[in-house]
């Protein structure tokens, strides 16, 4: 049995016990995934968007998401060209500097840019790195059928790496791990919409972000802990707008940012690291549990602009988000250089002008560290609104 | 007649105006520098020297601009792009887009008949589409900033400057130096160059006459005509000095809404 | 030495027969739209031309109506109207161009462009997703994503009876099955399984015919220029797919080749550098580009845009016409898959071309527009400078947008990697045995 | 005695240096380019000969290179910089391997082999970022000459993190940081571990090996030396003839095409 790879919150009041999850998501050196090797722990990056974390898991293995960091990719910069984001690169830059040391890396053909990281993570390094490939045609009736068999690969792949054989029962009760979870972070964004005074949007975002970094079980324990103190909050609701901010699905901002936002108003929706909240019930548990997972990732899952379905017109799924939570106002951001992200950007703002829902447009950067221009403009947003 | 201050704290310049009921009653302007308190503050002195004032005599004072939280002497602060759109409404109330082209940004807001800011979009790129790119194609050709209207006006021949880096931008302008391209025409280049973007802009906020321009750069008359050129359409530019103070005057409009509101709680106050 | 009246007829053929086929299938597509017609909308990696020929759909290839704007310098202008709409400076440029042309009623430098009646596109760039849902939502038209999953790891290639070449042909040809069934209802027609395989003959003909066109480049000297005859040859290879105009186009393109190879005429009087380009080529200044090299003698002898741009014809892979769905399927697979590794994982192929087609430098064009040929770029550079001595060089522009397309610039780079091939050719004529 | 002359035309300076069949350096200039390159780079010339008593006829070859290579009108060929500061540097450091050169618009990383042939090369393509421009940007800013620069830098005790990537607006973001009270050396300091951390990028691309020549103007600056040297974790070679380096490689080149030109004999003897 692994010890825990994140106790430093054991036995601290509520305030601290934020501290010390923000203090871990901001810190570049991903001290979780070290000390679980220290332990003799594998590690399995796997890039965002979604990656089926439930078959890492099953094998002993700790998938650990590659968010990028806040830092200067100086090394990555020399394998990269001008026009790309800056989550590829810093990604590369953890692994590269030794800040994150894998036994396996797995991106995902969600975009042009991250799925040529397989590619360049190969060249770098000498374990496995692979694309898992997602399908981007989940209206085909055979693309449940697919997924299973790609999950069957990827299970095989898992084996090898870990020398673990994956039992379908240990997958089931991995499943349960994970259903847990899920549960915990919609509860977590219950309290986010429903009483966002409870809980600051920094706070919430980190609480998300740290489930990609430690064993699930301990994650849990975490969620399981924090979520009703901050229930049992006395905190005053404020005449704040109510804000939906889009964008975050792939290069995160910086906590900082998200910090600044909710400052002046309340976050009551957002797609940041919609991954980890990507299969939106439970998966189920009876019957073969890869078919589960495939099933799960195509009938019961959110949206992003990196996936392509039919049945979910992007700027439709978000008017959803909106009405779900009453917002007021949204803020619809891209990384630079995203494509998918510019490109959704579009549709976004056609179909929030036409029901007349204020919005600004922006771009972020994970390295970003001045908020002037974005805080210029939500403070523009909020004078207008409440003022009028 | 309530008397109210708007001081607009600009990455180039800082400017503070005076307002008497609607009537301009002291201004004053300088360049920013680094010390933003103490320039919004001398500022804020020189505009009611200019009016012949005391600072007692001022009810209310908004600060606006990107250094508008450092200023000290004020009782509320706003944005830019709120104030930009209460001082064009001020000067063409049929304003329904501003467009502000500034030494270090470009903004575009859409307003609706009662100046509240509906949309906008700024231009966050780099320095290829601001203030700052005209500066210095004029200072690499050894030209002041103070020059570039002049320069302009005497522009007779179409140069293409095309101007994604405004450093790159240099090695061009080098170039048709070199084959002896007047320095009017290169300037008039960087203009058409400037314009196109902010024209783009504004496209980007779906944007409706009429246009009122406003900023640092708009007070060379030829900039606004090509604007309106590129355009293809009528612009508003505030007369003179004003095109600068149009941010200080609406904060000090704003002042007054302010002071308005808060005499209507003091009178609700006293009566109950 | 043949005399140039001998040649004539023959040299230079391929280039004046494709221009005007091209011209007549611009002219085909503008009467379709001015006739109010629909066409399909596909891509050029992964068509799917065999199947939409199949009922006689006209097919449009936005890509290269795109690349026309820049070639015929007009980019800029669809660019500006696709800005003013929304879409960042970013993003890529044949998607901006395209939507310009779309809501301009498909006013295009050749002609009309006509409305899709539907559009088909693989994942082989993502970016196609993205601009597929641009016309779902401009035009309410069916879309459908032929996924075609590619090499997972770099030197995994699965084939023909290995488990997961079985589960990944599966998956593409129960979706081909699934077009077939979208395509009889767009157009109301039956399917016709030996149209099928005409189609599909004429496709193979292609094939084999464009394989063997690029394996007569290995010649010295060269037979054709990659970066702008190619560019022509890979036009008809897209546009004329499956047809019997394409196939006989091939078949042409190959005597001329020939020729040129048994005759000993090339592309330059004086081919002193043979080079290979990865990348897309930068349109804007296409002549100007390719003069940057030709002027200190040097030829584009080979290009991974041939490859990944050509539908995966370079392969020469040939379907089997008894069984023509689960060879289309296979066909596809491993097609598209090998333009995703031209792109992915070029530096392995490189190797061998270096050797094969005698290289003397490598030049990489990573391009603002294009995510998909251009992240991986510097760091396969990299990796093949670590495995070989080979001089290369990187530089960075677009093929659509002149405003990041700096001749300045490209210049300086460009003559500074030919004074460095000289002092290298220099030093090895020095060193040699004499 | 023959001479031979190199004439480097770069965006922000020209310099033009004359050497000896020794390879010795005998008249240098340097100057402003300015808007007339044609005579910048005559007046270069004219300096460095009046600079070494050298008439004009006495100079057998003159190449030019730099941005403006091709308007040394009097010039017998031209040469790339990138060639150009390769072949400098491995005169004065032989057993220089990767040379990095920080300029006005660009910065060149170049690995050359043991031969001094240039193996690879590479320079920021999207814009001016990272240059040795950003330094001058932040100078003005602080209303500090480029001298005082490094010796304030390597003051500073908690750098801050620029992250500006716009040399234009390194001028407001090192304003903004004033604005929030750092100091002005773990200001500067930022500045240039920022420009550091671009260049050893660029550096690694092409792979850094043992040694490393810094050439350029910037390198007078101790700070950037450091800066560079720390991100790369190597010592770095500085010349007192950096800022020359270009035209220095560019008169070896035309002493190289003297000596071809003469038959083996009398190129042995006048290389002795």
């Amino acid at each position: 049995m692994m010890t825990p790879v994140f106790n430093d919150w054991k036995g601290k009041q509520l305030d601290d016990v934020l501290l010390e999850v923000r203090d871990l998501v901001e810190d570049p050196d991903m001290l979780t995934a070290q000390r679980w090797r220290e332990q003799g722990g594998k590690v399995a990056g796997h890039f965002q968007v979604y990656f089926p974390e439930e078959i890492a898991h099953a094998a002993g293995m700790l998938p650990f998401k590659m968010r990028g960091a806040q830092l200067e990719p100086t090394q990555a910069d020399s394998r990269f060209g001008s026009y790309l984001c800056s989550i590829i690169k810093t990604s590369l830059e953890l692994c590269l500097t030794g800040r994150v040391e894998l036994d396996m890396f797995v991106t995902h053909p969600i975009c042009d840019a991250a799925r040529n990281l397989a590619p360049v993570f190969g060249r770098n390094f000498d374990y496995p790195c692979q694309i898992l490939y997602l399908p981007q045609n989940p209206n085909s009736g055979h693309s449940v059928q697919y997924l299973t068999d790609e999950y069957g690969r990827l299970q095989r792949l898992v084996e090898e790496v870990s020398g673990v054989a994956v039992t379908a029962d240990a997958l089931r009760s991995s499943i349960r791990v994970f259903n847990e979870n899920r549960r915990l972070l919609r509860e977590l964004y219950d309290i986010k919409r429903e009483t966002p005074w409870l809980i600051a949007a920094e706070d919430a975002y980190a609480l998300v972000a740290s489930a990609g970094m430690m064993p699930r079980e301990e994650h849990n324990e975490l969620l399981a802990h924090v979520l009703p103190l901050v229930r049992e909050r006395d905190t005053k609701a404020e005449d704040r707008i109510r804000v939906v901010f889009e964008g975050g699905f792939c290069e995160q901002p910086p906590l900082d940012l998200i910090r600044m936002l909710g400052r002046s108003c309340y976050l009551v929706d957002d797609d940041l690291l919609i991954g980890l909240r990507w299969i939106v019930d439970d998966v189920d548990t009876a019957g073969d549990p890869l078919h589960n997972l495939a099933y799960a990732y195509i009938e019961r899952s959110s949206y992003s602009p990196v996936q392509h379905d039919l049945r979910k017109p992007k700027e439709v799924m978000l008017e959803q988000r909106i009405d779900r939570a009453r917002a007021d106002a949204a803020i619809i951001a891209a990384a630079k250089m995203c494509e998918p992200g510019l490109e959704e950007q579009v549709a976004y703002v056609t179909a929030l002008e036409k029901r007349g829902l204020p919005h600004f447009v922006s771009e972020f950067e994970e390295n970003m560290t001045s908020f002037a221009q974005l805080e210029m403009q939500l403070d523009t947003f909020m004078e207008n609104l409440l003022f009028a | 007649m309530s008397i109210t201050a708007g001081i607009d704290v600009g990455s180039t310049y800082t400017k503070a105006i005076v307002l008497e009921g609607d009537s301009v009653i002291g201004m004053a302007m300088k360049a920013t520098g680094f010390k933003l308190t103490e320039v919004s503050e001398a500022m804020f002195d020189a505009a009611i020297a200019d009016a012949g004032i005391s600072r007692e005599e001022v009810q209310y004072t908004i600060a606006t601009g990107y250094g508008r939280h450092q200023c000290k002497v004020k009782d509320l602060a706003v944005t830019d792009l709120t104030a930009a759109a209460r001082g064009a409404h001020f000067f063409f109330p049929a304003t329904r887009t501003v467009l502000d082209i500034g030494g270090q940004t470009m903004k575009a807001t859409k307003i609706d008949e009662s100046a509240r800011v509906k949309s906008f979009r700024l231009n966050d790129k780099c320095a290829a589409g601001t203030g700052a790119f005209l500066e210095k194609t004029a200072r690499y050709m050894g030209f002041t900033t103070e020059e570039i209207g002049g320069l302009m006006d005497t522009s007779k021949e179409h140069v293409t400057i095309s101007g994604v880096c405004a450093v790159f931008a240099e090695s061009e302008v080098i170039n048709h130096l070199s084959q002896g391209t007047s320095p009017a025409d290169i300037m008039q280049g960087s203009a058409d160059s400037l314009s196109a973007r902010s024209v783009q802009l504004l496209k980007r906020v779906k944007a409706e006459p009429e246009y009122t321009l406003i900023g640092g750069l708009l007070r060379w008359p030829r900039m606004v005509d090509t604007i309106a050129g590129q355009l293809d359409a009528e612009v508003n530019a505030p007369a003179g000095e004003m095109v600068q103070y149009t941010g200080a005057v609406g904060a000090a409009l704003l002042g007054r809404i302010r002071l308005n509101k808060l005499a209507e709680k003091d009178a609700v106050e006293q009566t109950a | 030495m043949t005399t140039t009246e001998q040649t004539d007829g023959i040299v230079g053929r391929g280039n004046r027969d494709g221009a005007a086929l091209f011209r007549d299938w611009f002219a085909e597509l503008n009467e379709v739209a001015e006739n109010g017609g629909r066409a399909a909308y596909v891509f050029v990696m992964g068509s799917l031309n065999e199947v939409l020929k199949t009922f006689d759909l006209p097919v449009v290839f936005p890509e290269i109506n795109s690349l026309q704007t820049a070639v015929r310098r007009v980019a800029h202008e669809y660019l500006d109207v696709a800005e003013d709409a929304g879409y960042s400076p970013d993003i890529c440029g044949y998607v901006k161009a395209d939507f310009a042309t779309q809501i301009q009623d498909g006013r295009h430098p050749m002609g009309r462009i006509p409305k899709p009646a539907l559009t088909v596109y693989t994942n082989a760039c993502n970016t196609y997703i993205k601009w597929a849902e641009i016309w779902e939502r401009l035009h309410k038209i069916p879309l459908f994503t032929l996924d075609v999953p590619g090499t997972r790891q770099g030197g995994l290639i699965t084939l023909g009876g290995d488990v997961d070449f079985e589960n990944d042909k599966r998956y593409v040809k129960a979706q081909l099955l699934e077009l077939i069934e979208l395509c009889k209802k767009v157009t109301g027609k039956p399917f016709d399984i030996d149209r099928l395989r005409e189609v599909m003959g004429f496709a193979n003909t292609m094939s084999r015919g464009w394989k063997r066109v690029l394996e007569l480049n290995a010649k010295t000297p060269s037979v054709f220029n990659a970066l702008t005859d190619g560019t022509i040859y890979l036009g008809v290879a897209n546009g004329m797919r499956g047809t019997p105009e394409g196939a006989k186009y091939f078949d042409d393109l190959v005597e001329e080749m020939e020729y040129k190879a048994a005759n000993g005429i090339g592309t330059l009087t004086d081919e002193k550098y043979r080079l290979v380009f990865v990348g897309v080529p930068c349109y804007p200044i296409f002549r100007r580009f390719n003069e940057l090299f030709t002027e200190w003698g040097g030829t584009f002898v080979n290009s991974t845009y041939l490859w990944f741009a050509s539908g995966g014809t370079n392969r020469g892979f040939e379907y089997d016409l008894a069984d023509p769905l689960d060879s289309l399927a296979e066909g596809l697979l491993i097609s598209v898959r090998d333009a995703m590794d031209s792109m992915f994982h070029q530096d392995r192929v490189l190797n061998e071309v270096i050797d094969d087609f005698g290289i003397d430098g490598v030049v990489y064009h990573p391009i603002k527009s294009c995510r998909t040929t251009s992240t991986g770029m510097a760091d396969s550079r990299r990796y093949l400078m670590s495995q070989r001595d080979i001089p290369t060089l990187f530089i960075e522009s677009d093929m659509m947008d002149r405003r990041v397309v700096s001749e300045a610039q490209l210049k300086n780079r460009s003559d500074a990697f030919f004074e460095g091939l000289a002092a290298r050719k220099a030093q090895a004529g020095a060193s040699a045995p004499s | 005695m023959a001479y031979a002359a190199g004439v480097d035309v770069g965006s922000t300076q020209t310099k033009a240096v004359i050497i000896d069949e020794h390879r010795n350096i005998v008249g240098r200039s340097l100057g402003d380019t300015g808007a007339n390159v044609v005579v910048a780079a005559e007046t270069a010339f004219a300096q460095a000969l009046a600079d070494g008593a050298i008439e004009e006829s006495e100079v057998e070859y003159v190449i030019g290179t730099g941005y403006g290579r091709y308007r040394v009108t009097f010039g017998n060929d031209q040469v790339t910089e990138i060639s150009c500061h390769a072949r400098g540097a491995v005169q004065i450091f032989p057993n220089t391997r990767t040379v990095v050169d920080m300029g006005g618009q660009d910065t060149k990383a170049i690995r050359v082999n043991d031969k001094g042939e240039i193996e690879d090369f590479c320079m920021n393509d999207k814009c001016a970022a990272g240059t040795g421009r950003f330094l001058g940007a932040a100078a003005a800013a602080l209303d500090l000459g480029l001298d005082n620069l490094g010796p304030t830098a390597l003051k500073a005790t908690k750098p801050v993190r620029i992250s500006t990537t716009c040399t234009v607006f390194a001028e407001s973001e090192v304003l903004s940081w004033l604005g929030k009270g750092k100091k002005v050396e773990d200001i500067l300091w930022g500045v240039h571990q920022s420009i550091a951390s671009r260049s050893a990028a660029l550096m690694r691309r092409v792979g850094i090996e043992d040694e490393i020549t810094f050439t350029g103007g910037v390198t007078r600056n101790v700070a950037m030396v450091k800066a560079l040297g720390e991100r790369v974790d190597k010592k770095l070679n500085v010349s007192e003839e950096s800022h020359y380096m270009g035209a220095m490689g560019a008169a070896l080149f035309a002493l190289d095409r003297i000596f071809a030109s003469r038959s083996p004999a009398q190129a042995a003897e006048a290389a002795r």
